[in-house]
């Protein structure tokens, strides 16, 4: 950082991002999480592309509506997450804590909801192993509907997607601890603001998944 | 030692093509390849240390690097188009009046099934051989290439083909060959522990032989 | 942030548009339009919603444009290896 | 991530323990050497694999001299020796081509000159986030702890090539390789965090941590190049993780990606594997080229010619590197128009090398030429990477590539381009670069016997592969003389294996001098090469944060032999005498207040 060289104190650093260090780092790390995710979503485009009959109409295999209002769960996170910057932004300790709380609850929900959804999917033959695949329809019984990448590949995306949740709820955590040992405040408090970052990127890329798993 | 940069002689139709541009590629990256390394050569020498002397001191000359932007570009861009040609013609125009074959690929050996005397593939009197490729000369054949289990590459390299035999594809390769006579069948994919013993032959007969030699193999399968 | 200049960024409202773009595109999913445009529909919400997250929520809009430039940089990458790669099935 | 990682540790000024020093350390020279002596081992298990290689095809069937120290997996025991048996092989074609491509020359290229120079150059007291810097470096070791762990479980190491394809490489029903195929794909993912801890630091670094007066400009190329590089890898390397992941799964629970028996696409993982791997090799180029500049310009005492063409030229690499990689799957069945479309843009892409190549050349002409080590493996990489880079038109072209695809052709190619080049910059950066590494210069008499002797029988070695290849002779083929045809060209396979031993031999050379250096070598002063770049205005080797004081950077890193100096050098930092300063030093901006920055 520019002040950590006493002696150089007038000498400024090139103008670089314009951003502070630690925000353009999580930037450019997102720009690799971006690949990844182009990786496994691309995947899933040209394999379903490529054999279309492997694949289910939306609502036959997973069950859109309560995946829906996990969509709305999430959202809402994103929504706290940005009150709570906008509460250390003004210096507010106590909203800080609160709204970073209220996103623990909502990311470990939505992660819970994500458990549950697997555990329900598996018991219906609905599982990304080849070999043992025979996704039931919903309403149509017993016929087995869509083929084994149906299930490799959604398992694939989600179960990514579900880990960076639980990583990014780990991480709250963590910002929450250090957050009641006061160690943000109105004019530090860049750890709340990339945190912010990485959850509304998981956001974001959730907001493309639920679309193209789950309504396309 | 065998130091040449010649291509082995080449029996199919379309090999000359092929060879005709390698030579192009071989001569227009011959000469690039001398004039560099000559200059090189010539730099190191003669600015070699001096006591006493200084560098030329430049930044560059903008005019020289279009040159040698948009010289090579050129050369570049046109051999490309020279080239795409023999491509289209080789992998996507499939010829008519050919002999059909299939050419399945599994660890470590090629199956190749003929269409009988009846000349249509899928019929009763359709015969499967193991490594051995028998064709007619100066007819065009289409190889229906397939595989079982794993990625194989169907090498003809007298006849300049090359093709990948994917498992659950089936991909056609056309060739016509211009000479009888014995020739060699390769894999050349990775494929697993025997790949580097997955040869075969090609046997390429007058079109009365083949005749023949499918009339022969038809009644000796029906034993 | 540059300063903390600017007022409050809307995030209630984007909340708000964010809900109820999710639930459209829930009856737009199951509605009896021809599949073709369900699909263009979709996509073009979701992408609307990814931008409004992108732009509000990461603070995208108050950035110095430069940073703008590096984050869009990875989406050609997305596209050019999905449409070429699409093609081998075409 | 949360944390205060972002802040260096500044001065400190009290000694840190040994624990603190050589191994968890933070800083970033010490990083460097801790990748230097990493990949160095790894680089000589390559080279020892390859001999082993080298062996079999020069003397198929006979036994393996000291062939006898392998377990029967790997050797077939007979009364004469022990003969090499094909599946292993294939486990060494796969661990020498993965060895040497993610565990020697890419940590050297980007762990060791990436963390040695980039803070140097720009002037920056360290990485900016030096913690995640050792983590980065502390992944690697895992992952290659994995990698060579694949030899002593069951089945043997990984064997479908370092490419390795779908479906052979999903089951080891195809190989015989189980468990060390799993744990090469687990290494590789392991060695891709470790790669994407450290590009996403360098870019952060480059950006934001330049020395007031640092311009874009000013930029001395091995950084420009790194910053490049670094780019590719933030971009390429998580493209290969999904994929590795993906096979992975259907290696170990049974997915069906790639697995056509049961509705997958293998063509799929070629298509994935591929558009990480063609950036891949400019990852293992572009840092090389870097250095080649700077050591070519300053041996030269010249300035670069056309450094913003160089600049440029590498963006550019970079940006076509994106759209060429079918250019590896033109006999895939893929579809035979996206072949041609291939083909056009992987010719396009040769026009920025002859770009670098041409003013490596101007930088030369009319030079002051100082035949020291470094330059003469620098001059090295330009003359081989001519060689590689033409073998490339040859397989670019569609037609062509029909015959030389999958034979020695390309071996000799890759060789080339990764030896020749690649290997031969990183000679030419580890002997410019020991002073400021270790304060001690490395034996000039031994270097250059050194460097004879590779050049010379690394020609040996890889110039009649092209031969070989022309004669048809396919690649990681375990037994050449298996094929009739192929009979005539074992003398030559014999006279590539012998030279090969020998060129193995002479590395010895190599690490003789530079383990003799390290301690006896002659002790260095602070520039030794009278070179301009920032890293050399502070002792050799560099202290605990770098620069006494923040540099200023007043001019381009080439002002060699300039008028407006007696001397044939110019510092960045040197304030300019008489005249005023050609560019005059930056206004200084005000930065953003930093939210995290207190911390
Ligand atoms: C450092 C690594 C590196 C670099 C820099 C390159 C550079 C190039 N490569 Fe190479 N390549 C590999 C590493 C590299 N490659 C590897 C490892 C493989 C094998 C992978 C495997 O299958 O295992 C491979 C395989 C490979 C193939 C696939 C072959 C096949 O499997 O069938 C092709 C085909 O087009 C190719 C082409 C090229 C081209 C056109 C360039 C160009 O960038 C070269 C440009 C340079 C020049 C052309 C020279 C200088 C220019 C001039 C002097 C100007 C004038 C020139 C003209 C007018 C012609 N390479
Ligand atoms: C940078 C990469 C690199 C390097 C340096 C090498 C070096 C060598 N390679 Fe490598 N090779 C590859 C990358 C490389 N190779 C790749 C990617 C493949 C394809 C794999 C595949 O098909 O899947 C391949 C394949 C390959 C084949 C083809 C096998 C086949 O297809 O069947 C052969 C055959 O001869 C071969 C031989 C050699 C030889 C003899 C060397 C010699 O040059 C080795 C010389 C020895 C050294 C370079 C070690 C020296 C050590 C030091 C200098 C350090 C000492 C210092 C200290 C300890 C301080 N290689
Ligand atoms: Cu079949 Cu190699
Ligand atoms: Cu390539």
């Amino acid at each position: 950082m520019m002040t950590t060289q006493a002696a150089t104190i007038d000498r400024v650093r090139e103008e670089g991002s314009g951003v502070y260090t630690l925000k353009l780092g999580m930037w450019i790390f997102l720009l690799s999480e971006v690949m990844f995710f182009t990786g496994l979503i691309g995947s899933y485009i040209i394999l379903r592309f490529a054999h279309p009959t492997d694949f289910a109409d939306p609502g036959q295999v997973l069950n859109v509506q309560l995946t829906a209002f996990n969509t709305f769960v999430l959202i809402c996170s994103s929504v706290t997450m940005v009150k709570a910057f906008a509460a250390i932004e003004q210096g507010d300790q106590v909203g800080l804590k609160r709204w970073l709380l209220a996103t623990i609850i909502l990311g470990a929900f939505f992660v819970g909801v994500q458990v549950v959804e697997y555990i329900a999917l598996t018991s219906e033959g609905f599982v990304p192993m080849a070999e043992a695949y025979a996704a039931l329809g919903r309403e149509h019984g017993t016929t087995v509907i869509g083929g084994p990448l149906y299930g490799a590949t959604f398992y694939m995306m989600t179960g990514f997607h579900g880990t960076h949740v639980t990583i990014g709820v780990l991480c709250l955590m963590f910002t929450y601890w250090r957050a009641r040992q006061g160690k943000y405040t109105a004019t530090s408090h860049g750890g709340v603001e990339i945190m912010g970052l990485y959850w509304h990127f998981v956001d974001l890329v959730w907001i493309l998944l639920f679309t193209i798993v789950y309504l396309i | 030692m065998n130091w040449s940069w010649l291509l082995p002689e080449s029996v199919s139709t379309f090999g000359p093509d092929i060879d005709r541009i390698y030579y192009v590629v071989l001569w227009i990256t011959g000469i690039t390849f001398v004039l560099t390394e000559a200059l090189l050569l010539y730099f190191l020498l003669r600015y070699r240390h001096k006591e006493g002397r200084k560098a030329h001191y430049t930044h560059g000359n903008n005019r020289l690097e279009i040159v040698w932007t948009v010289v090579p570009a050129i050369i570049l861009l046109g051999l490309a188009f020279t080239s795409k040609g023999v491509w289209a013609r080789v992998k996507s125009e499939l010829p008519s009046g050919a002999v059909e074959l299939v050419v399945e690929a599994k660890q470590f050996e090629w199956n190749i099934t003929y269409p009988g005397a009846d000349g249509t593939l899928g019929t009763d009197d359709d015969f499967t051989k193991r490594n051995e490729l028998h064709i007619p000369v100066n007819q065009p054949v289409i190889v229906n290439l397939r595989a079982e289990d794993v990625i194989h590459s169907f090498f003809l390299p007298e006849f300049r083909v090359k093709q990948d035999a994917l498992p659950g594809k089936n991909i056609p390769v056309w060739f016509e060959a211009t000479e009888t006579g014995e020739f060699t069948l390769a894999c050349a994919e990775l494929c697993g522990i025997g790949h580097y013993r997955m040869g075969g032959r090609v046997i390429v007969h007058s079109a009365a032989d083949y005749e023949a030699w499918i009339q022969t193999e038809v009644a000796g399968g029906q034993q | 942030m540059s300063t903390s200049e600017h007022k409050q960024p809307p995030y209630m409202t984007v909340w708000a548009v964010l809900f109820v773009l999710t639930i459209g595109e829930v009856f737009f999913a199951f509605s009896s339009v021809p599949k073709r445009w369900i699909v263009i529909g979709l996509v073009l919400m979701a992408i609307w919603k990814a931008v409004l997250v992108a732009m509000y929520y990461m603070h995208l809009r108050f950035e110095p444009k430069r940073m703008w430039i590096l984050a869009m940089s990875p989406l050609p990458l997305a596209v050019i290896l999905v449409v070429v790669v699409i093609q081998e099935w075409r | 991530m949360t944390g205060g990682t972002g802040v260096p540790d500044g001065h400190d000024h009290e000694e840190p323990s040994f624990i603190r020093k050589y191994i968890f350390s933070t800083d970033h020279k010490m990083i460097a050497r801790q990748f230097l002596f990493q990949s160095l081992f790894f680089l000589v298990i390559g080279g020892l694999l390859a001999a082993m290689m080298r062996w079999q095809l020069g003397f198929p069937g006979q036994p393996m001299p000291g062939g006898g120290i392998f377990p029967d997996a790997m050797v077939a025991p007979t009364p004469e020796g022990a003969i090499m048996l094909p599946e292993f092989y294939n486990s060494l074609v796969t661990m020498h081509g993965t060895i040497m491509i993610f565990f020697a020359i890419m940590p050297l290229l980007v762990g060791l000159f990436g963390n040695l120079l980039i803070p140097l150059q720009i002037g920056a007291e360290d990485m900016a986030f030096p913690r995640l810097n050792m983590v980065s470096f502390w992944l690697a070791v895992p992952a290659g702890i994995l990698m060579l762990a694949g030899f002593a479980v069951e089945g043997g190491a990984a064997g479908a090539g370092w490419t390795s394809y779908a479906p052979l490489s999903t089951s080891g029903e195809w190989t015989g390789v189980y468990l060390g195929q799993q744990l090469w794909l687990a290494s590789l993912t392991i060695l891709g965090f470790s790669s994407l801890a450290g590009a996403v630091n360098y870019i952060t670094t480059i950006i934001n941590m330049r020395a007031p007066g640092m311009t874009w400009f000013r930029i001395p190329l091995p950084t420009w190049s790194l910053f490049i590089t670094a780019i590719l890898i933030l971009l390429a390397i998580p493209i290969l993780a999904g994929a590795l992941i993906m096979l992975l799964f259907d290696q170990t629970i049974g997915t069906g990606f790639f697995r056509p028996d049961v509705g997958g696409e293998p063509i799929l993982w070629q298509h994935l594997f591929w558009f990480f791997g063609h950036p891949e090799v400019y990852i293992l180029i572009l840092p090389g080229m870097g250095i080649v500049s700077e050591v070519i310009s300053n041996r030269s005492r010249k300035p670069i010619f056309g450094y913003h063409a160089m600049v440029l030229a590498m963006i550019s690499i970079a940006f076509l590197g994106w759209i060429v990689w079918g250019h590896h799957m033109f006999q895939s069945g893929m579809n035979p128009l996206l072949g041609t479309s291939f083909m056009i843009s992987t010719m396009a892409i040769a026009v920025p090398s002859a770009i670098k190549t041409f003013n490596w050349l101007g930088t030369l002409w009319r030079g002051n030429i100082h035949y020291d080590t470094p330059l003469l493996h620098a001059v090295a990489f330009v003359s081989m990477f001519i060689i590689g880079g033409l073998s490339g038109i040859f397989m670019a072209n569609t037609p062509v590539d029909m015959y030389l695809h999958d034979t020695y052709f390309i071996v000799a190619h890759i060789h080339y381009v990764l030896f020749g080049g690649s290997l031969f910059a990183i000679f030419a950066g580890i002997t410019f670069w020991f002073p400021k590494m270790f304060g001690r210069m490395m034996n000039e008499t031994l270097g250059k016997v050194h460097f004879a002797l590779t050049f010379v029988f690394y020609n040996m070695v890889f110039f009649p592969m092209h031969n070989l290849g022309l004669g048809g002779m396919m690649r990681r083929l375990y037994d050449p003389t298996e094929y009739e045809f192929l009979q005539t060209l074992q003398p030559m396979n014999k006279f590539v294996s012998i030279s090969a031993f020998l060129l193995v031999g002479t590395q010895v050379l190599f690490a003789f001098n530079f383990f003799w250096s390290l301690f006896r070598g002659r002790k260095a002063t602070a520039n030794p090469w009278n070179s301009n770049t920032l890293e050399w205005t502070v002792p050799s080797p560099p202290p605990h944060g770098n620069f006494a004081e923040m540099p200023v950077v007043y001019r381009g890193p080439y002002e060699y032999s300039s008028p407006e100096t007696d001397d044939d050098y110019y510092p960045q930092n040197v304030p300019p005498r008489e005249h005023p300063p050609v560019a005059p030093a930056p206004a200084p901006f005000t930065p953003s207040p930093e939210p995290g920055g207190a911390e």
